[in-house]
């Protein structure tokens, strides 16, 4: 067992690896043998993620040296410098590996029955399976390199799932841009990896942060890291392709995609928490995150409430709610060099924006989900053109309503729980932040509240009449994600308690990140 | 107004670059610091086996990057595969 | 399809080509090349192929289908090998100092023996399957959909 | 060549990326917008190549290496993964092109509502 867990790290990224090499060769004997396949290996993976996570945040970080004479040996022997790769995990590591644990399940669980018939579908499950390991290595990785490596992964695995349905002009489109936007960002990361190693010849994230000394050359790294990364996930101004990829995306995937913006929010936390720190300006830097997270949630809703495309509505509503995580941590790091602020009400602010992450995942893929079932049935995502679909749809009607209810900040579902977390926080930061925060909750729940009425109340149209619930396999995955919000929604202090306040203190605490590696360096 | 703003965003960015590149704020060209590097020259034979340094730091050292670099060649060949496969009729409708 | 000279020499040349490419395969772990760049030297001969014949006839004796298992199949070596090494610790270079691949060659300057290298060697010749299939699936797969072929799943 | 005057083959990669840079915002056709990626990656892969080299150094491979000091190897290894990462992102952006032209009848960015902006 204790082997066990010293490996996992590096089984929980190799697992979903070899389950996508294998299903092109295992799909030879039938998808319903590829499917069984899948899904047994991801629920080993998801176990491993459960035993990491329970050692994690009783024991601390974890650190996988590859290829090294024992997995707990950073550095070769008296040496200053890493020279291998290594895997971090620590508590805002494995956070986000529940994140994405669940909802890729959900996912997988929830695409069965939407492929049946349909070409490709080994294909279609080894690229959900890569965008997972890519997801996974993104969050676990401790070093820069790699990073940029496993953000290529998720990215092209998106991309080419995005563009799954390639019938349709529009899918292939929303691929196109996901694809061009990622991989530029990559770049912009490996230029700025470049710059780092150029001037300290080391890789690893937490030799790095040992040996930096916060010269320009760092400041301009910085930059385009953010950059980069506020691309990557969705942030004003550079969301455009936000609203085109999520609205294409095919049943399932979407959330995925989702999870891999945030995936990308996570590395932009790594770097200006974990890699550089107090040392440098926070202030600023926090006021930069801040303004980019209220510019975001503003702009996403106010594009949002005009839309007639439902998903297409979703997925500004989901560059608004991103605003709201940025806008709780970007407080948080704005007073991160001062003790008192920070433990008054930075901690709390940050907390607040960590825990929106996993709640609007869950919430939002849950959305995502109901529309995707309700284009599956109906065959059109115009709002204009749905009607009565309550009658003959009452799980995915259900479904919606919770989502709805909790994206608009409604108690006691989970969305209520951070928001009020955002909101009081932020109260104390700057009180005129925390009303626009408000203001946003408002219009979202106006804006969910028409398409419900236009949707699934009203007179039945006769071309629905024949329309029949969706399949089981689409409500079993829509139904875990539900229970998800329901129960964080319903018991937010032991959530928090348990998984959110360790990826606080991870993110805060710098210094025990990087002596997991450089303990004996002075 | 667009063309503005991307070639007054271009120009700031190619500044920053140009000026970051140039000797006083980067090292010298030929001259770069090397700890990492040299353990790695120093040790790989005896360690990986290796004579070629480069092969055995892609194989050995940095055997995950290589493990995704191969991942990320078949992730971009499956989705090839699976935008550019031919489509069943009932799908083309739909 | 090109002309009849054409389709000769590069019947011809198609030899020299996968013998070069499979050398520096073979070498990556003594002289400057690799898994990659050998599979890329041998994709450029499927390439010549392509241009000579027409997509048409080359997947008469080139299958997507085939390609794709060749390229599963490389890509579960390289992975196993890496996996293989978990009793110590995951990708760790556990051939040598073994009998296979495992002589350890005199530090500094020496002539090179290509028993050295560990899992090195293995795995260039891994990652090279993978590159040559996956690599000439897509030019394939790509040559017979703008010519309007059916592509096989 | 013992010391080559204002670091020029960094200069040559930060100039190479704004030359991929003005491609990628300011050219419509989308096979272009392709070239101007592969142009940048082509910049950040100089850039990376260039960081290792040392002055007189020879390759860092051992087999009949002549007397002297030896390159960096690491940052090799970095754009050897790079360049098979990018030849990666070109084929799967290729294929999404040949697609879009196939529903369209067009590679312009400007007459695709989508691909605006």
């Amino acid at each position: 067992m204790d082997s066990l867990i010293t490996h996992s790290p590096a089984l929980i990224v190799a697992l979903p690896l070899v389950a996508a090499f294998a299903i092109p060769l295992i799909s030879r004997a039938g998808y319903r043998v590829s499917n069984t396949f899948n899904l047994v290996i991801f629920s080993l993976i998801a176990f491993l993620v459960a035993i990491l996570a329970v050692d994690v945040h009783s024991v601390g970080i974890r650190v996988y040296t590859f290829g090294a004479t024992a997995a707990e040996l950073a550095l070769p022997g008296g040496y200053t410098v890493p020279v291998r790769i290594m895997f971090e995990v620590d508590g805002m590591s494995i956070f986000m590996g529940i994140i994405i644990t669940t909802v890729t399940l959900a996912a997988l669980i929830y695409s069965l029955h939407f492929l049946k018939g349909r070409t490709g579908q080994a294909r279609f499950y080894s690229l959900m399976m890569l965008l997972y390991a890519g997801m996974m290595g993104l969050a676990f990785t401790g070093d820069m390199f790699n990073l940029f490596v496993f953000l290529e992964i998720a990215s092209i695995a998106g991309a080419g799932l995005a563009a799954y349905r390639t019938n349709m002009a529009d899918a292939v489109e929303g691929g196109f841009k996901y694809i061009v936007i990622s991989a530029i960002s990559a770049l912009l990361v490996l230029f700025a990896i470049g710059i780092l190693y150029a001037q300290y010849n080391v890789l690893s994230i937490a030799a790095l942060a040992h040996y930096m000394q916060y010269t320009t050359l760092d400041m301009m790294a910085l930059g385009l890291l953010g950059g980069a990364f506020v691309m990557k996930l969705a942030g004003v101004p550079l969301h455009m392709w936000a609203p085109d990829t999520y609205t294409v995306a095919p049943a399932g995937t979407t959330p995925m995609i989702l999870a891999a913006s945030y995936t990308s929010m996570y590395a932009l936390y790594r770097m200006t928490f974990t890699l550089y720190g107090v040392h440098i300006d926070t202030t600023a830097i926090g006021w930069i995150v801040i303004i980019v997270g209220v510019l975001s949630m503003f702009i996403g809703v106010m594009m949002a409430v005009h839309q007639t495309d439902i998903k297409r509505m979703m997925a500004y509503h989901a560059i608004s709610q991103g605003g709201y995580m940025l806008l709780g941590v970007g407080v948080g790091l704005a007073v991160l060099a001062d003790p008192v602020a920070l433990a008054n009400y930075g901690r709390d602010a940050i907390n607040g924006g960590i825990f929106h992450i996993i709640n609007h995942v869950f919430y939002k893929a849950l959305l995502f989900m109901t529309a995707e079932a309700i284009f599956f049935r109906i065959g059109t995502r115009d709002t204009n053109k749905m009607g009565g679909l309550a009658r003959n749809m009452k799980w995915t009607a259900i479904f919606y309503i919770i989502g709805a209810l909790a994206i608009s900040g409604i108690p006691p579902l989970n969305g209520f729980a951070s928001k009020l977390l955002i909101y009081e926080t932020v109260l104390k930061f700057n009180p005129v932040l925390s009303v626009i925060a408000m203001f946003v909750s408002l219009v979202t729940l106006a804006s969910f509240a028409k398409v419900f009425y236009s949707a699934f109340t009203g007179p039945e149209m006769p071309a629905y009449k024949e329309v029949r619930e969706v399949p089981k396999s689409m409500i079993i995955g829509m139904s875990i994600l539900a229970a998800c919000v329901i129960f964080f929604g319903i018991f937010p202090g032991l959530v928090v308690d348990t998984i959110v306040a360790p990826a606080t203190n991870a993110l805060i605490n710098q210094a025990s990140y990087i002596n997991a590696v450089m303990g004996a360096v002075p | 107004m667009r063309k503005v703003v991307g070639l007054i965003l271009l120009l700031v960015v190619v500044a920053f670059l140009v000026w970051g590149v140039l000797p006083p704020t980067m090292h010298d060209f030929g001259y770069p610091p090397s700890d990492m590097d040299d353990y790695i020259i120093e040790n790989a034979q005896e360690e990986t086996g290796s004579n070629n340094v480069v092969t055995s730091v892609v194989f050995d050292y940095r055997l995950l990057d290589t493990l995704g670099e191969a991942t990320i060649l078949f992730t971009a060949v499956t989705g090839v595969l699976l935008l550019l496969r031919t489509l069943k009729r009932r799908e083309e409708s739909s | 399809m090109l002309s009849k000279i054409v389709r000769t020499v590069a019947n011809q040349l198609i030899l020299f080509i996968l013998i070069f490419g499979l050398y520096i395969i073979a070498h990556g772990h003594l002289t400057p090349g690799g898994g990659f760049q050998g599979g890329a030297v041998i994709v450029s001969g499927v390439v010549m192929l392509l241009v000579a014949f027409s997509s048409k006839e080359l997947k008469k004796s080139l299958r997507e289908r085939f390609l794709s298992i060749m390229e599963s199949t490389g890509a579960l070596i390289l992975i196993g090998l890496a996996l293989a090494g978990i009793g110590t610790v995951f990708a760790y270079n556990f051939l040598v100092g073994t009998s296979i691949f495992g002589r350890i060659p005199p530090t500094g300057p020496n002539p090179g023996d290509i028993w050295t290298g560990g899992v090195i060697p293995l795995m260039n010749l891994a990652v090279g399957i993978k590159v040559i299939a996956g690599l000439s699936a897509v030019v394939l797969a790509m040559a017979l959909f703008v010519n309007g072929e059916e592509v096989e799943e | 060549m013992e010391h080559i005057p204002l670091n020029f083959p960094f200069l040559a990669a930060a100039l190479l990326a704004g030359v991929a840079f003005y491609i990628i915002i300011f050219k419509r056709n989308l096979i272009k917008l392709i070239m101007g990626v592969a142009l940048l990656a082509s910049a950040v892969n100089l850039f990376l190549v260039a960081l290792g080299y040392r002055a007189g150094g020879n390759a860092p491979i051992y087999t009949d290496v002549p007397e002297g000091p030896m390159v960096l190897p690491v940052p090799q290894a970095l754009t050897l993964t790079s360049i098979v990462i990018n030849v990666a992102v070109l084929a799967l952006m290729l294929t999404m092109v040949v697609h879009i032209y196939r529903h369209t009848g067009d590679i312009d960015s400007e007459k695709s509502r989508r691909l605006k902006g």
